[in-house]
């Protein structure tokens, strides 16, 4: 079929993925490549559903920059923290989460983790320790950075991985955590997705640096940049980040130069970029890099890739369906969980006392 | 003469007021390149180049600080926090020198500074895109708060905020960008003036304090009450702080009766200033417990239902009117 | 038993509430190896080590916000910052984040945070050093704010807080700091509970409503007014988030009159919610207008003459309360 | 006389200035000598008083770090923007503020230029552009930027520069404001004083970083480490900075390796440092090492010397004189200027309506 042509010899000779995987058996390399495709194929079904009026709200689509959470998220103990920003689907998925959870929180639906009060396409899920992000941008990198330091003085082995975009990197609280993270060699991986636009602004009135990875030259500890669309050099680069985490020796930052195809959001257009950037970015597509690697590896084949879509395929049609299928929160359900103590004094509030309320 | 949205009024209003001064130039995220991410802002860098209309990096608190040295050697500042959500980041700029600099400098350098702030619910964007923060800055004197509640004042206070010499907080209401349509005369340089508020719609028997979009509905409650012959005084503050007591207080002296009607949560909400005002000033010409309509007092929920629920209706201000006239 | 300050009081329970919880840890600024600007952390660092007190580094929004991941993985962070007037760059972490993240998450992650904050005037150190700001912080539901008036207080709102699941702002005057004496027994494990006001004196003519320094001030004025007759009942409110209604308005339902005294400026102050409150919940009882006694509507000046100036004074108070009585 | 002798001879031959100070003539050359001297005079003069409690509040001693700002500023035009911050005494002193202003902000006096109303010891003047520093950390770097980006879009040829400490370094609005000003090549001097503290917090606390010019890396645009008690070097390297900016290359960092040499602030005994520490600083006084190569150079001699301390002897004592003398300002002087425009409803307050207010 065309599709699966495309996914292998669409992209240029030079984007063709070698070298190893570090301590990856084949097992995992395979699995690692479903989480890759589940993510992929998960956000395409969602950008539909968002075009056929079946949730409501906006989508931020991912796709294009999967590997750059994935493989990171995929490496984590279920304990290890991640703080997720609002573009980070793979975070969810690479960790494991049902993709239930994350149709549910689409949906803002009672089934999603927070029961449809926080901010719908906003994936987390607290067993999973994926932190509710913030839409208020890098606020999750302080996040992370606390549960880092909550790890470490704890002496629990733990570490955290937070994630941001370029536009990201220009807000004072990414300083401020980086640097905090640097003093005090906290367990963490910070992985900024250099994907060249914060909503409409290009990454050049974001910064005058050329490579982000810089932005570690400020605080101490080691900055690379690397192709976030390469599969196995983000997961070599990765797997040595977390190591030296878990290690003591601190934090990293990986700058992952990567592209997201769509809009800032699925309502927006997106013409402030041209055609040719996305054609670009587009051969450089991740997933089927990385397919045709694990095919050259003898890890994948034809066979083996149509099990993939299936289990894909039904995990998804079954995690739309408990969205569509779980209620919408009842009209008062977020007059809960304020706070944590009980006090006289605090009400929710009642607009027509003595009458009808609604 | 034209029919504008209240959003196409503020546009207008832009560029109008930065065409007369080229002192002026604007900042914030999305705002050239994408005209804003609800399109305010449209047109603008086209008109008047990068150097005026600037696309800031996500960094609130450097949009609205930087203003302050800029208007020390002679601009005239057009901040816009993208969300009013997003403003707290920019919160310590604010309050503690924006606000401050003027009184600090004992008059030395003025602050002719106009920060724009989309705010409000019932656009279905959750906790952080629904926010209605006014009150944050009610406790800081030298800083000066507008809210537009209709396509006039749109332009009227902004064009007022722009040549102002004080730092002013401008509140557009998402909600009434495209709801609200109104004629706007081509060349209209009414300057809606700061400090006052207005005695909307006159009526007898109680008095409806409100602004922004809340004000418009207190305005179609009034007009349905006024079928079961209930006379509802409709005040549009317009300027929150600093507040205009006299005309609340001289309405109140009327009616007796008042009841205040925002969108934040009712703890610490403004109402809570307006209803002091009135405990204190005007005690004797009430003769009902003075009412808040206002935001439940948690965050602001994302599903619709719940967002629906969260938002003051139209029914529950008549019905709060309905019964102070009734107590 | 001794006689202990107000500052070592909080010293002492911070001694002993990390003791007694290992998960505790306490950062902010000159917080280890100086023990605090005010010392009020002093001796922590020997005992406790540098995991658990950490000396930050200059940065606000960490110290507050870090909190928040810390708290998810099990820890109970004793947050400090210097001068409640640096509280502004910590805003958006403490409104945004630490208050909503356990509605946030429906509850998965409660928030047991304590963040202590010294504030007030009265010390000589002008606008940046003097500011009374719990006003910004009173529309965010999932705070907790509460400001210890006594040296019992102190350490019982303290203890309270550092062991409550929610997030608590903690105010600490600096004026009473070491104005303040009195006993409290060694290894008094008094819980003053959060949420609820107390008479501290009973009267029948007029109540005086207040927190924190000018509590005190209150005490005085009623001492004052007792000798022309005037009983005053003077209510500590201990909490200021949630506020505890009922003993307001109780109180009210017995005098009818209420003046409501804080320091922070009057526009925009916690004052106006009382007043609401009673407004709106005990009108009927009321038979005078309520009066606000409060800092004027300025920034807080330096020099002594004008310092003096602005701190609301007992006979100010005093002569408040006397003119609602006869009223 | 010993003092005399001290200033001649009291450091290690290391620390003696060679090379020539670019552009400087020496007639200059000797009014910044004044300059320095006069702001260490003034200091130290400042410093007996506050024991001698003649004035309220507190002071920050500059003493030891003089030629951080006084080199830089000496060099500007009036127009030219200054932000100083809480220590910055010679930001003044250096740009030739009168002393008499100063002395009448340190005794919060009718004569400051704010009446009394702002800070002690925030030294500032409108006409002299030092802005009226913010007490709350690194908020004049953001205000600096500001300007920096005013005169530019103004079309105008000033210039920006802005001080703070190592400890600033690490504030959020320390990275916003290089970060805008990296972006849109802003005319601005960035200065850090690395003068190892932050308070009571030692710099290894403040940052990973041995050198603070690593900040800049962050920026895309030069950051350098100097002796920040080397006039010579300070000068030359400040006056290629201003260049830079004045031909629209952007901004600079520069960070100044010096010490205060008391307190952080005069109730402050420093207990947390060693004597050692505090020796070793004080062999590298930057005003010794200055006569000497202004000696070495035959700019300044003996008789030179006499005068110029006659002078400033003579200002600072008619400064003292001018403070003492100034009133303090009216109790309710405050109640001004909080508004530029009139406003029905604004009232400052009234604490007791119809009875005697005070
Ligand atoms: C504090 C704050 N300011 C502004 C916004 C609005 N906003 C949401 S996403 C975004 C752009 C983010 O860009 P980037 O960090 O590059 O992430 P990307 O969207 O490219 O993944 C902006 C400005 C926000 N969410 N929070
Ligand atoms: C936002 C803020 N936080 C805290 C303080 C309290 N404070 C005043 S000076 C200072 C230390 C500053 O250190 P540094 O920047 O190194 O300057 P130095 O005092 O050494 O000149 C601190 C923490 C403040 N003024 N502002
Ligand atoms: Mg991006
Ligand atoms: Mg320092």
């Amino acid at each position: 079929m065309a599709e699966e042509q495309e996914t292998q010899f669409s992209f240029p000779a030079k984007y063709r993925l070698t070298g190893e995987m570090e301590g990856c058996t084949d097992e995992r390399k395979l699995e690692l490549f479903e989480r890759l495709l589940k993510t992929r194929e998960f956000d395409a079904r969602m950008r539909k559903l968002f075009r056929q009026g079946r949730f409501e709200g906006t989508f931020y689509s991912q796709i294009g920059q999967e590997a750059c959470d994935v493989v990171i998220a995929y490496q984590l103990d279920k304990q290890d923290f991640v703080g997720p920003s609002h573009r980070d689907l793979g975070a969810s998925t690479g960790k494991g989460v049902p993709l239930k959870y994350l149709t549910a929180q689409v949906y803002n639906r009672v089934d999603s983790p927070d029961g449809g009060r926080y901010t719908a396409c906003h994936y987390w899920h607290p067993e999973f320790w994926v932190m509710n992000p913030s839409t208020s941008i890098v606020m999750n990198w302080i996040a992370a950075t606390g549960a880092a330091f909550g790890y470490k003085m704890l002496k629990k082995d733990n570490v955290a991985v937070a994630f941001c975009g370029d536009g990201a990197t220009a807000h004072g609280d990414f300083h401020e955590a980086c640097n905090f993270a640097g003093v005090h060699r906290l367990p963490i991986v910070y992985v900024v997705q250099n994907n060249l636009w914060a909503e409409s602004l290009p990454v050049a009135l974001t910064t005058a640096l050329t490579d982000l990875n810089h932005r570690a030259d400020a605080y101490g500890f080691p900055g690379v940049s690397i192709d976030g669309n390469d599969v196995v050099e983000t997961w070599n680069t990765t797997r040595e980040a977390l190591m030296r985490a878990r290690s003591g020796a601190g934090p990293t930052l990986i700058e992952m130069k990567t592209y997201r195809w769509h809009g800032h959001s699925d309502i927006d257009p997106a013409d402030y970029r041209s055609d040719d950037e996305v054609a670009h970015w587009m051969e450089r597509d991740p997933i089927p890099r990385y397919e045709q690697y694990l095919r050259e590896h003898k890890v994948l084949n034809d066979d083996a890739l149509v099990e993939v879509r299936m289990r894909i395929e039904a995990e998804i049609e079954e995690a739309v369906d408990f969205a569509e299928n779980s209620p919408r929160p009842a009209p008062d359900a977020y007059q809960s969980h304020v706070y944590a103590e009980a006090y006289p004094g605090f009400e929710f509030g009642d607009r027509n006392p003595g009458g009808a309320n609604g | 003469m034209a029919e504008i949205t209240y959003i196409d009024a503020i546009n207008r209003t832009l560029h109008e007021e930065m065409t007369r001064d080229e002192t002026t130039f604007l900042i914030g995220e999305d705002t050239g390149i994408y005209g804003g991410v609800f399109k305010a802002t449209r047109g603008l860098l086209e008109e008047f180049g990068p150097d005026r209309i600037v696309d800031s990096p996500i960094s609130e608190s450097l949009i609205a600080g930087m203003t302050v040295g800029a208007a020390m050697v002679g601009c005239r500042p057009l901040p816009e926090i993208q969300f009013a959500d997003f403003i707290s980041p920019a919160f310590d700029q604010i309050v503690q020198q924006v606000a401050r600099y003027y009184w600090r400098t004992r008059g030395a350098f003025e602050m002719p500074i106009t920060l724009r702030c989309p705010y409000g619910g019932g656009v279905g964007g959750g906790v952080f895109h629904s926010q209605s923060n006014e009150a944050w800055f009610m406790n800081t004197p030298g800083l000066v708060m507008v809210a537009p509640g209709s396509v006039r004042d749109a332009a009227g206070l902004l064009r007022s905020a722009i040549r102002s010499q004080d730092p002013v907080l401008y509140w557009e209401h998402k909600k009434l960008y495209r709801s609200l349509k109104d004629d706007l005369p081509d060349g209209d340089e009414t300057l809606t003036p700061i400090g006052k508020a207005e005695v909307a719609r006159t009526g007898s028997h109680v008095t409806a304090i409100s602004f922004g979009y809340t004000y418009q509905l207190c305005l179609e409650a009034a007009d349905q009450l006024a079928e079961d012959g209930i006379e509802v005084e409709v005040i549009d503050l317009k300027t929150l702080l600093p507040l205009d007591k006299s005309t609340v207080i001289e309405s109140i002296a009327k009616t007796g009766k008042a009841v205040i009607v925002h969108e934040a949560p009712k703890v610490g909400g403004i109402g809570g200033e307006i209803a002091a005002i009135l405990a204190e000033e005007c005690f004797w010409e009430l003769d009902a417990p003075i009412t808040r309509v206002a935001g439940y007092n948690t965050s602001f929920p994302a599903a619709r239902t719940m967002e629906e629920h969260y938002m003051p209706s139209t029914a529950q201000i008549a019905a709060a009117l309905k019964t102070a006239v009734e107590t």
